[in-house]
């Protein structure tokens, strides 16, 4: 047990040990003490990364008979474990001040707390199975999560879906590692490169991978439930369904991509532009904030999957790393609005954006991290997503123009992607802040408390912003990066300045747009703005407002998404339904098969002998006369049968 | 002159097989005795024909035996046979059908 | 062979036959002491007789009255079965008619025995005609009117199953000219005759074309008689049945051991079958009975040297556990009254949990289950069926093999149906309680079958001294 | 006293049956003093046979692998002087049956507690439940073909009355449908052992003999016997030793259950009083395993490994079948019912794989499902007591009434899918890579089994999840008012029936070492034996 190991488990432990605490303490001071937990063990995963700076530290013992299993400390896992456990005691922080008057408060952080401990387990495992396990356990405390408030009419089908479609991913993914492990004697990660790679294994257990990897970070077949569990509360979509477990796919991708035929790595890359794309458009459509930043997320994960397949790990994992800040921060600011119009005006449904507006007046301090944070999203430079997502997209150019014609579709769809970001976050942020109040009554005047709300708001802002990991808010090679990911390989690109150029432009034209549509003066159109099925009310209104060859955009814009949406909510989610309900129905008429087939053979012989019984009662009949008739008769017929022998 | 045994058999068969008709056809219990002891009888003149054949002529010795037996048969049948008038006043075994099965 | 020196051989033979003199004149005894007042004692009296028969019978083998007794161990081991059930109907609390029923009970035993112990044609038919006498008189003893109609057709049955084996004996006698059995040659009219006498004993062991005097005669006569006729006359119709094939063994082809196969397959279905819909209780077991027949027959009839052993060790568990269910049944008479239905049991399980207790034991024996000497009677059974098919190769033994094994598992269906109503059905409505002496009995059986399977072996010093007589070197 | 420690734990428990037969039926309390006492020092016997049982053991195979043997003559009869056969009381342990007979003792025990308030003539009750727990015991530690036959039938006379008796409406149906689907089975099987017992010898005399390990010695047959290895017969065209091991495998499937005779599973359960339910699902379904394990693999290798693929099909049957059915079902102990048939379709799977893996899984696997499926059915007595109802659809939103019960339930139910850190999880992944490394190292078993078997614990997560969501989330609501009254949260005694059982299934989950380290040894001998004497018999 080596030293950094002890302090590693001390890590893992701590958020365990702090929820269990805080269920026993009581409701006051329960989510302090968790906090508390939270804050140690960021401070230890920092002085982590200093230990294992140079050499990685590895621990193995034998769980099963025959297998050994073990964890590794090395530059990526320590630097996403401290990532981890930072935001998380942000959330924690805020969720004190957000589910202070929740009657499950105790229950909230126990979870909150399970959750981190397994998602530091998954960073921390070097052999597949114990990833696999943390892996489960991370599925596990979504589903709790997601169905914190059960009473709530769809939380628990919310919940259900989330784990059901994990599961099926996961099922996947086993299916992979015992490939691997069964096939190459070997299941640790850092000795995926020495096996040699011929064998027909390889192909599947390279798909089981991916399979999974898709399944918990929301790509293309699978990212249904995403949306759906926003249902859970607003930190818990923060931490879980923004920052971490989602990006624990792509760390997974990261990490194993390395036996992945090459085939099927430029299948991710195209999935993850077609997410990336499907994601933001979905998005366009939303009244509901939740909503559009868990499409939001969808495509930005999207975006980091497309960097693994092109080959970029390094700059998905960085965009991993400054999505969690800033996504942790937009969500953790919707949470505060809704908290705050729960409070204030409870019959009003806190989460649709069409009755806010001019709310800047009442937050000034979200309004800030808010505005940050989407600039830092919608990729404008000075912000760290600007740095991350167009290394991705440089990345994504020389890849595509070595490998051939048809590769241009992921840069495109990339870039593409970029100004539609750009648009609904711009329109997102003019109608939830500027504007006038869309509201009948008046804002009332508010003061978030500073420590559990503005502290973590304005932490996480500074977060995204670009100088904290670049001087040169040009060159994508960083100074910082080397210090939290190890030496990094610079980017030789020659055409190094052309994805700026064209990235630039479209995400300042984005807003543009949305600032057109949205303007503060104008924006209180936007409170009859009926999407969802009466979709077509709403794009006329669209239409007249701005000129023809802006509404064609507009216009086509809405009906592709509202496509795109129609397509998820009455194509891909009804069908992982109807594949549910095909079950009941198929297992019912198992149940009918296996009362009538099987169980009644049994009755059949039962008659059968109950036959045989009528039928030899009548031979015992009352006359003595007919009993001696049949006995004589059987003599006969046996004289008869021998006298044939003789 | 001896009497050709096959005539003896013959008689035998015949009073076997009317013993058996009695026994079937007859409604009343003591028909049906006497075709029992009719059997019997049938059988005795086989054991008597035989015997001829046999010099220590244990055949005789046998239907001597199988006349007392009968006789016993007999007697047990119709002390059972009064027992049954008792309780049915009649002899008919069409009656005799309280036994349920 | 002058006259003084056979009537010396006589007497010189006649101590063999002590305890069956014993029981003859006892019995006389008997009647005359039921006409006084030692009437009360007469249960004492048989006790001493049946006591004293067994100490005077010696295990001792060979021919007498020049080879009109031929005495071997299946013989003494069958006689010692018939003596031990003797002392078990005297378990039956009886009330009227005492002394007459057991001269009766002594007159089917001394039947039983000499049917045992002979081959020559005058004594097998002198000793069936004894034992059916005695037995149709038992049944009609209780003298009311469901016995004495039960009587009648048993005797109307019998008298012309007993004729048909006259008519057979006297043609075998046509056809060898000599009483004994030893003598015959295989042709036609002998094997028409044989036939016939088959006839005879078929109908004592009640199997297939002679068993359906069965279930009406149980039901209706009194169920220690029942009992007692249930056991020794069927036992002893299958020593005969043993003797007669032996005697006659060597002529013997396969077609006769394909008769017999069949013959046993059929009563066993008849049995097992018949008693599924039955609603009287000694119905049902009368049914059970016929097919314990079917299982029996084959024992008999196997020439590997096992299957007499097997024989032996299944008639003594079957006497045994007939003893114990119809002990059962007689005690349940006493307290549900006549003609049992099985639905009278319901209920009956709340208060006298021990009784009911072993008749499940009992039960569990007749069907043959692991725990009770039952399952070992048929692990025997099929292992003798087995080696036979085995020595013989012929398919007639695997179909017994499978069919036994089908019927065992359908008997469970039908016996269980009693501790069914016993324990599973509720009927508060009876306030039931068996009295103690009858728990006790019932019990006494039921762990003897218990005993009998974990101490299997206390047999062996009885059936291994089984070595057939050896009929033809005389 | 140590050499006749497993005598002494197969005969407390009808020493606690001769006991209670004495005492008056009103004396209830008593008869559950002793009845508990007695199983308490059962499991401390217990208890101190693990701590004696040396793990590793430097036998030659695995006939010579038992410990604590106990061998005294019982039954010498001879059947005419060609015939003569000698039952021995022969019992012994092994790394596979240890495991069983420690899970027997303590699920017992547990139901002891769960039928702690049955009122219903006690006193029989009681003994009845005594002599199951002695047959249970005794099925797993005999070592004699007969002896083990004796306690297999034994088994089934205490559970007919068990449910037929304190069962529930219509209980008649089922016991009576449970007890002709095990005689059956059992007939098979009796089948099989004459055949053997006919063709076995004691080695260097003529005596026929009931001893397994002789059985497994291919030297032991007689000349003629139709069983003999290499012997040419065949019964109704089939190899007369594969027809054998087909009629104890179809034997001991019909207990296991395997889907297609699997159908007296649900009836019973639905019909059998909590504590008896506990004591089928987690004892008597592994008395079919360990048979197929101990009997069937073990004397007729050759067929096990010629079936080895047909075996690991109907194992992948009964789990999508299973699973498919827990799904459709409304009553709660009845989809408990379907998700043993589902799980036991695993266990099929490892046989089938014969790699160490897969047997070692199945090993786990049916000690895991014991302990998770003993407490699955305690929960649905847990609502059964308190309402009398079962069904799915008649609560809802119980977590905001019943905290604790949720957070049991959900325990369990993760447990039961499959979840990580908890036992479940550890029989399935060791049975998968059983399955999958059998494609490539022994060949009996394509890799698509691992796959749809791995589809099994999809339908798994489906089928409980659903149920929670229906039981458990959403608005609380009741159907009948009358039953608001008794619906108080999990009480002490109920607590101290979940507790060990929740540690064992964690502590199982955690550190499977703590079990796999003693069944390591045997289930390696087992293989090797299977492969190696299997492959050069198939050879002859």
């Amino acid at each position: 047990m080596t030293y950094p190991h002890i302090i590693f488990f001390i890590i893992l432990v701590l958020p365990l040990l702090g929820g269990l605490i805080n269920f026993l303490a009581g409701a006051r001071s329960g989510p302090w003490i968790a906090t508390a937990a939270l804050l140690l063990s960021s401070i230890l995963s920092v002085f982590l990364l200093k230990l294992t700076v140079d050499l990685p530290s590895v621990l193995r013992f034998t769980w099963l008979p025959g297998i050994e299993i073990g964890w590794r400390l090395d530059r990526i896992s320590v630097s996403l474990i401290a990532l981890v456990s930072f935001i998380s005691m942000l959330i924690h922080l805020f969720s004190i001040h957000y589910m202070k008057d929740d009657p499950g408060i105790k229950r909230y952080f126990a979870k909150l707390g399970f959750f981190t401990f397994s998602m530091l387990g998954v960073l921390g495992a070097d052999h597949l199975l114990l990833l696999f396990v943390f892996w489960e356990l991370v599925g596990f405390s979504s589903y709790l999560l997601i169905g914190f408030w059960y009473k709530n009419e769809g939380v628990p089908y919310a919940a259900r879906i989330a784990f059901i479609t994990n599961r099926i991913a996961d099922a996947g993914f086993l299916i992979g590692i015992i490939l691997i492990m069964v096939n190459s004697g070997t299941g640790f990660i850092s000795e995926l490169q020495s096996i040699d790679q011929t064998g027909w294994w390889v192909g599947a257990a390279g798909i089981g991978l991916v399979l999974g990897a898709f399944g918990k970070s929301a790509q293309v077949p699978f990212f249904t439930w995403l949306p759906r569990a926003m249902a859970g509360p607003t930190p818990v979509s923060a931490l879980i369904h923004a920052a971490t477990m989602v990006a624990a796919g792509v760390y997974l991708l990261i990490r194993t991509s390395v036996i992945m035929p090459p085939a099927l790595v430029s299948t991710v890359a195209i999935a993850g532009a077609l997410t990336a794309f499907i994601g933001a458009f979905s998005a366009l459509a939303q009244t509901d904030i939740k909503k559009v930043l868990a499409y939001s997320t969808v495509s930005q994960l999207g975006y980091m999957v497309m960097g693994v397949g092109v080959g970029a790990t390094d700059m998905a994992l960085f965009h991993l790393w400054t999505h969690a800040f800033f996504k942790a921060g937009l969500f953790l600011s919707a949470g505060a609005i809704i908290h705050y119009f729960h409070k204030h005006f409870h019959s009003i449904d806190g989460q649709d954006m069409r009755n806010m507006g001019n709310l800047k007046s009442v937050m000034p301090v979200t309004q800030f991290s808010y505005l940050v944070c989407m600039l830092s999203l919608a990729g404008l430079p000075f912000f760290s997503g600007f740095l991350s997502k167009d290394g991705i997209l440089l990345k994504s150019l020389e890849w595509s123009a070595l490998a051939g014609p048809w590769a241009f579709i992921v840069p495109v769809l990339g870039f593409f992607t970029v100004g539609l970001t750009a648009y609904y976050m711009g329109k997102q942020a003019l109608v939830v802040f500027y504007g006038k109040n869309r509201m009948e009554t008046e804002l009332v005047k508010d003061k978030e408390d500073f420590l559990t709300v503005r502290l973590p708001l304005i932490i996480l802002a500074i977060g995204s912003l670009g100088l904290f990991y670049s001087f040169n808010p040009f060159v994508h090679h960083f100074q910082i990066l080397d210090f939290w990911f190890g030496h990094q390989i610079p980017l030789s690109f020659s055409m190094g300045w052309l994805a700026p150029a064209i990235s630039i432009p479209l995400a300042v034209g984005g807003l543009f747009v949305a600032f057109r549509s949205y303007r503060p003066e104008r924006s209180f159109t936007y409170r009859d703005y009926v999407a969802r099925g009466h979709y077509r009310k709403w794009s006329m209104h669209a239409l007249y407002l701005d000129q023809f060859y802006h509404e064609s955009m507009v216009k086509a814009f809405n009906m592709i998404s509202e496509i795109i949406y129609g397509l998820d909510r009455r194509f891909i989610d009804p069908v992982l339904n109807w594949l549910g309900m095909s079950f009941v129905v198929f297992s019912k008429l198992m149940d009918l098969v296996d009362k009538l087939i099987v169980d009644k053979l049994v009755e059949f012989v039962a008659y059968i002998s109950k036959l045989g019984g009528d039928f030899l009662r009548l031979f015992h009949g009352r006359r003595v006369q007919l009993h001696i008739f049949w006995a004589v008769l059987g003599t006969i017929l046996i004289l008869l049968w021998i006298n044939n022998f003789m | 002159m001896s009497i050709d045994p096959v005539y003896g058999l013959g008689l035998s068969a015949f009073l076997f097989s009317m013993g058996l008709l009695v026994i079937i056809i007859k409604r009343n219990a003591i028909f049906v005795l006497i075709g029992i002891e009719l059997i019997l009888n049938a059988a005795n003149l086989n054991f008597v024909v035989f015997s001829s054949a046999d010099p220590a002529n244990t055949g005789q010795l046998f239907g001597v035996f199988s006349v007392v037996l009968a006789a016993a048969e007999a007697a047990i049948a119709l002390a059972i046979l009064l027992n049954i008038f008792k309780f049915y006043k009649s002899t008919d075994l069409h009656q005799l059908n309280r036994l349920k099965y | 062979m002058d006259l003084k020196e056979t009537l010396s051989g006589i007497l010189a033979d006649l101590e063999v036959l002590t305890s069956e003199l014993i029981l003859i004149s006892g019995s006389v005894l008997l009647l005359i002491a039921g006409l006084t007042r030692f009437g009360r004692q007469t249960k004492l009296l048989v006790g001493a007789l049946v006591v004293s028969a067994l100490f005077l019978l010696d295990n001792v083998s060979g021919r007498y009255f020049n080879d009109f007794l031929i005495l071997d161990p299946v013989a003494v081991f069958l006689k010692y079965i018939f003596l031990f059930t003797t002392a078990g109907i005297l378990l039956f609390d009886r009330k009227k008619h005492l002394s007459e029923f057991y001269f009766l009970v002594i007159a089917v035993l001394v039947g039983s025995m000499f049917m045992v112990s002979v081959t020559n044609l005058l004594l097998i038919y002198i000793s069936i005609e004894l034992t059916s006498y005695a037995a149709y008189l038992l049944t009609g003893i209780d003298n009311n009117q469901k016995s004495s109609e039960a009587a009648f057709k048993y005797l109307l049955f019998g008298g012309v199953s007993s004729a048909l084996m006259l008519y057979g004996i006297s043609l075998i006698y046509g056809s060898t000219l000599s009483l004994n059995l030893e003598e015959l040659q295989w042709e036609a009219t002998s094997a028409g005759g044989l036939i016939l006498l088959f006839a005879g004993l078929l109908f004592k062991t009640s199997v297939v074309p002679f068993h359906i005097w069965t279930p009406g005669t149980y039901q209706a006569a009194p169920t220690d008689a029942v009992t007692y006729f249930s056991i020794v006359p069927k036992l002893a119709g299958f020593g005969l049945i043993y003797h007669v094939i032996n005697a006659v063994d060597p002529v013997f082809q396969n077609e006769i051991t394909i008769l017999i196969g069949s013959l046993s397959i059929i009563t066993i279905l008849w049995g097992t079958f018949g008693a599924i819909l039955q609603k009287n209780a000694k119905r049902l077991i009368s049914y059970g009975a016929i097919a314990h027949s079917g299982f029996l027959l084959p024992l008999v009839f196997v020439d590997y040297g096992g299957g007499i052993d097997a024989f032996g060790y299944y008639a003594l568990i079957y006497a045994v556990m007939n003893l114990g269910i119809f002990y059962f049944l007689h005690v349940a008479e006493n307290e549900l009254g006549d003609n049992l239905k099985i639905t009278d049991f319901s209920g009956l399980g709340g208060q006298n949990g021990i009784i009911g207790a072993s008749v499940v034991v009992i039960l569990v024996s007749l069907i043959g289950l692991p725990p009770t000497a039952g399952f070992t009677a048929k692990l025997v059974m099929f292992t003798s069926v087995w080696m036979e098919f085995k020595t013989d190769q012929l398919m007639i033994w695997l179909a017994l093999f499978v069919m036994g094994l089908l019927s065992s598992v359908v008997s469970l269906y039908f016996y269980f149906r009693i501790p069914y109503y016993f324990f599973l059905k509720q009927d508060a409505g009876r306030k039931v309680k068996f009295p103690v002496k009858n728990v006790w009995v019932t019990t006494i059986f039921a762990l003897s079958l218990l005993y009998l399977f974990i101490q299997g072996d206390i047999l062996d010093n009885f059936v291994v001294m089984f070595d057939p007589i050896d009929h033809q070197n005389k | 006293m140590i050499d006749h420690l497993l005598s002494l734990i197969v005969f407390i428990p009808l020493l606690g049956a001769g006991v209670v037969l004495f005492l008056k039926p009103d004396q209830s309390a008593i008869i559950k003093g002793t009845t508990l006492f007695l199983n308490v020092v059962q499991l401390l016997a217990c208890i101190i046979l693990v701590i004696l049982f040396q793990k590793q053991t430097d036998a030659a195979s695995i006939t010579t692998n038992f410990q604590f043997v106990e061998k005294y003559e019982w039954i010498r009869l001879n059947l005419g002087e060609s015939l003569r056969f000698i039952i021995e009381y022969h019992i012994g342990v092994d790394g596979i049956s240890l495991p069983l007979v420690v899970l027997s003792s303590f699920l017992m025990l547990v139901a002891i507690i769960s039928s702690w308030n049955q009122s219903k003539q006690v006193k029989g009750y009681f003994v009845l439940y005594n002599i199951l727990n002695a047959s249970i015991v005794g099925c797993f530690v005999a070592l004699d073909f007969f002896l083990f036959y004796l306690f297999f039938e034994l088994m089934l006379l205490p559970m007919f009355f068990l449910i037929g008796i304190w069962g529930g409406p219509n209980r008649s149906y089922a016991s009576v449908k449970f007890f002709l689907y095990t005689l059956l089975g059992s007939i098979l099987i009796l089948i099989v052992m004459i055949g053997l017992y006919l063709g076995v010898t004691q080695p260097g005399s003529t005596i026929h003999t009931f001893n397994i390990i002789h059985m497994m010695g291919t030297e032991n047959f007689v000349q003629d016997s139709l069983l003999r290895p290499g012997a040419g017969g065949t019964i109704f065209g089939i190899a007369a030793r594969y027809a054998a091991f087909l009629a104890l495998f179809v034997g001991f499937a019909i207990k296991l259950p395997m889907v297609p005779v699997h159908t007296w599973l649900p009836d019973a359960h639905v019909e059998a009083p909590t504590a008896i339910s506990v004591i089928l699902a987690g004892l008597l379904l592994k008395v079919g395993g360990y048979g197929i394990v101990r009997i069937a693999y073990g004397i007729f290798p050759d067929a096990a490994l010629n079936y080895a693929y047909l075996i690991a099909v109907f194992g992948v049957i009964s789990i999508v079948y299973g699973g498919l059915n827990a799904l459709a079902q409304r009553d709660l102990k009845r989809m408990i019912a379907y998700s043993s048939v589902s799980h036991m379709g695993f266990v099929l799977v490892g046989l089938g794989a014969l790699t160490v893996e897969g047997v070692s899984g199945a090993v786990f696997h049916m000690v895991s499902h014991g302990l998770i499926s003993g407490a699955l059915f305690l929960i649905a007595g847990v609502i059964y007591d308190r309402t009398g109802d079962r069904l799915i659809d008649n609560y809802s939103g119980l977590a905001g009434k019943l905290p604790q019960y949720t957070f049991v339930v959900v325990f369990m139910f993760f447990a039961s899918l499959g979840l990580p850190g908890l036992s479940g999880f550890i029989g399935e992944i060791l049975v998968l890579m059983g399955a999958f490394d059998s494609a490539s190292s022994n060949g009996l078993l394509p890799p698509w089994i691992g796959v749809v078997s791995t589809t099994g614990i999809i339908i798994s997560a489906a089928y409980y999840l659903w149920a929670t969501q229906r039981m458990f989330f959403g608005e609380y609501w009741v159907r009948e008012a009358s039953w608001e009254s008794n619906m108080h949260d999990i009480s002490k005694r109920e607590w101290t029936m979940f507790i060990p059982i929740m540690l064992l299934v964690l502590i199982l989950g955690v550190y499977p070492r703590f079990l796999l380290d003693f069944t390591d040894n045997t289930v390696n001998q087992f293989v090797n034996y299977v492969l190696e004497v299997g492959a050069n018999l198939m050879g002859k």
